[in-house]
């Protein structure tokens, strides 16, 4: 096997560079990669177009990046709880494109993929639409939609071993494993590193095949942003 | 008039033995703990999982386990975990029987509109387009009218669509409701206190009254 | 959950009507749905159209159907180990469309996911594009392709559970899960029924939502077309 | 003149360190045996696998583990499994680095014919449609003469096409051979014993001959 371990987030992200297009990981803040978030910041890369579900909270996630006004624009479904993004949105600094939830993972799987281009009912007859090739099949219409791919992937796993063989825990699996398939260099950040052969081979939800740089993260916040508790 | 509660009271006598239902943020998200006991259901939340359990006790937090709603679950004995494409393949699919949203609004042709107000924020649609363009059937939870008094069940939506042509059933504040195949509100049943010419009142869309129109059980 | 059990493959394939469209799990011989297969022979269905990556050799598998001329048309990417099958093709008895493997799969997996058609770049210049609209993406010319869907699917598994969630077992994976999620009625046959909750889920292959009968085979032959071995 | 063995060997020597290897029927199955062990790739079997291991042992056979070629495998350490979808999800993604396959024909662009011959058999072109189509780098396995003495590296094939302008190199018996971006057969390598005059006479497309061609070492 090949041995894709590097020694962490800022080795991971060294080479990702002003104008990349990024996808990350994540449903709200489950999932997402917080280390490589951490070390992007850090790094001051500017410009960046993000891919991602959410575009984090305020003080989390991909939220820390707009408030650095590194990101350029935003491809996500929902964005609904960062005060920061309404402003740089409504006052022009910020680029958004929003994509039907569904629509979107099933553009990044078709990016990984190799599928340039498939027909899709979500958004038929709404703004979504406007200027898409539409088309009628068994008398429903569909809407012609593209792939997605980025420059760099960046996925956020719970388990992986040193091949990239990635396994996801709960719901934080979520938009990583699409995203995972469709970088150019995909860079998986894991709660824990195993060595060759402790996964179960028929249990792999990533294979290492699409992964390129792996670490074991650190400190991992993991915070919920819906705290909700039965009686 | 019935309140939240009451909403999503009613809509819970909508679900049958073995469907498996999306439920939406909100409303629909009650919906759950008034499903009857002897009913086997199966919840899906579009982040990822079938079999949604009941919140967590304070102890089986898990921010790994979360709703589309963003808020901390549980899950069902039998319950399957998967990623985001696979999730909307099932919706998109037609594999979920049923899909409970809330509106702001919904015409008489069964168009909604449930996702952006122009000039305030844009939130984004989330996975509301996808499930109105592929769910088999959808009832809306909704209130029958704004704060102001003015009329959400509409000849035409004002706000921008979500979809076009789904809306199945609604259940609001003062009534339930089918869209009819050739348009138009057919009113069901009025909410608790409520005539018909209430109804009548709050609804700018066609609405088809068709004899003695029950009261809700509920 | 919802309760999927059936007592046995008789009763799982009761109604599979003459002249339905099955899909078949399965690569070679290899995690195909031996049961369910018997009971189809024993039934005596007429004029069905099977979607399956192959058809069996002489004696197993599909090619038992073959032998009773109970299949009209086969829908596979290799036929090869079959000479019955060659028979009855030359002689015009059978009809028999060919799809390149990927394509097969990913058609089959459409029809599941609700995606009517999408551009594959399998077949460019080959016969198997006579008829197909074809599209420059990027340079690079693709095919249409459409969904597969089927009146039956029947999938073979290694373990499942009451409520149709579904594990397989190294490669006799291949073709099984795409197919599970693209019948009207999907018929899953398992090595092994657990009780609800036995199974991970964070571990499982084919959620039961796609599922409508599951029971437990009996007898599982699993017959080995090459055997090859280490000296 | 290099048999089966002699040609999968002078084709291990075309793999690099960390590829990732699809490996067809026949010779190209037998590369696997080659390639030196200080470099790490891992195979991919489209039936579902990357990382194929050697053959089993007696003991080791399992009926639920076998190449695209149905023979029992094992696995290597850090393997993955996965479903046929997946499997050419990595083929027509581009994420294969390299693609040995075995040929009837090719053309001096490039097109390959290994599925059909009429009138004869028609076995199916399993993957390797989707494989010519995707590979980002494409290696053949052929005899460079028919029995009949034939030459099978043509201006055009005569066969059912596999797929178009995708061949990259080729190692037959004879020779080892690019395709040119522009057209044409440029000749590499030649097999042991084997003249530049005796490969010319095999080749029915177009050749290039630059200068002295060297003997191969295998």
């Amino acid at each position: 096997m090949i041995n894709k371990v590097v020694v962490g987030p800022d080795e991971a992200v060294h080479d990702i560079f002003d104008n990349a297009t990024l996808m990350l990981g994540g449903f709200g803040l489950c999932g997402i990669p917080e280390n490589c978030i951490s070390s992007i910041l850090k790094k001051g890369t500017k410009g960046l177009t993000c891919i991602s579900n959410n575009a984090g909270v305020d003080d989390f996630g991909i939220g820390l990046l707009l408030k650095t006004k590194q990101v350029k624009k935003m491809i996500s479904s929902y964005v609904g709880e960062n005060s920061e993004f309404e402003r740089q949105l409504l006052s022009g600094e910020l680029e958004v494109e929003l994509i039907p939830q569904g629509t979107l993972a099933e553009r990044v799987r078709a990016g990984g993929a190799g599928i340039p281009a498939f027909f899709s009912p979500a958004g038929v007859g709404t703004e979504v639409a406007t200027g898409k090739e539409m088309r009628e099949f068994n008398g429903k219409t569909y809407l012609l939609e593209q792939w997605l791919r980025a420059d760099f992937s960046i996925v956020k796993a719970w388990k992986g071993d040193t091949a990239g063989n990635l396994v996801y825990k709960g719901t934080a699996r979520n938009f990583n494993p699409m995203m995972a398939t469709a970088g150019k260099i995909t860079i998986a950040e894991v709660e824990e590193l195993v060595p060759l052969g402790e996964l179960d081979p028929n249990q792999i939800h990533t294979p290492g095949i699409y992964v390129q740089r792996i670490f074991q993260g650190k400190n991992y916040e993991k915070r919920i942003e819906q705290r909700t508790i039965s009686k | 008039m019935l309140d939240k509660t009451g909403i999503a009271k009613r809509i819970a006598q909508e679900v049958g033995d073995g469907m498996y239902i999306n439920l939406g943020i909100g409303i629909p998200t009650l919906v759950a703990n008034y499903i009857p006991s002897h009913l086997h259901v199966v919840l899906q939340s579009e982040n990822g999982l079938l079999g949604i359990g009941p919140f967590p006790t304070e102890s089986k937090i898990d921010p790994d386990l979360i709703n589309a709603g963003k808020q901390t679950i549980t899950m069902m004995p039998g319950s399957a975990l998967f990623n985001s494409a696979e999730s909307f393949a099932m919706i998109r699919g037609g594999h979920v029987d049923l899909t409970i949203l809330g509106a702001m609004e919904v015409s008489e042709n069964g168009d909604i509109a449930n996702w952006k107000v122009p000039g305030k924020m844009v939130k984004g649609m989330g996975g509301a387009m996808d499930l109105v363009a592929s769910a088999k059937h959808i009832i809306v939870a909704m209130q029958h009218c704004s704060k102001e008094g003015a009329s959400k069940l509409l000849k035409k939506c004002t706000l921008p669509i979500t979809g076009i042509k789904c809306v199945k059933r609604i259940v609001s504040d003062l009534a339930v409701l089918d869209v009819l195949p050739q348009g138009g509100f057919k009113l069901l049943e009025r909410a608790p206190g409520i005539s018909v010419d209430q109804i009548k009142n709050a609804t700018e869309g066609r609405l088809e009254i068709d004899g003695n129109i029950p009261e809700m059980q509920v």
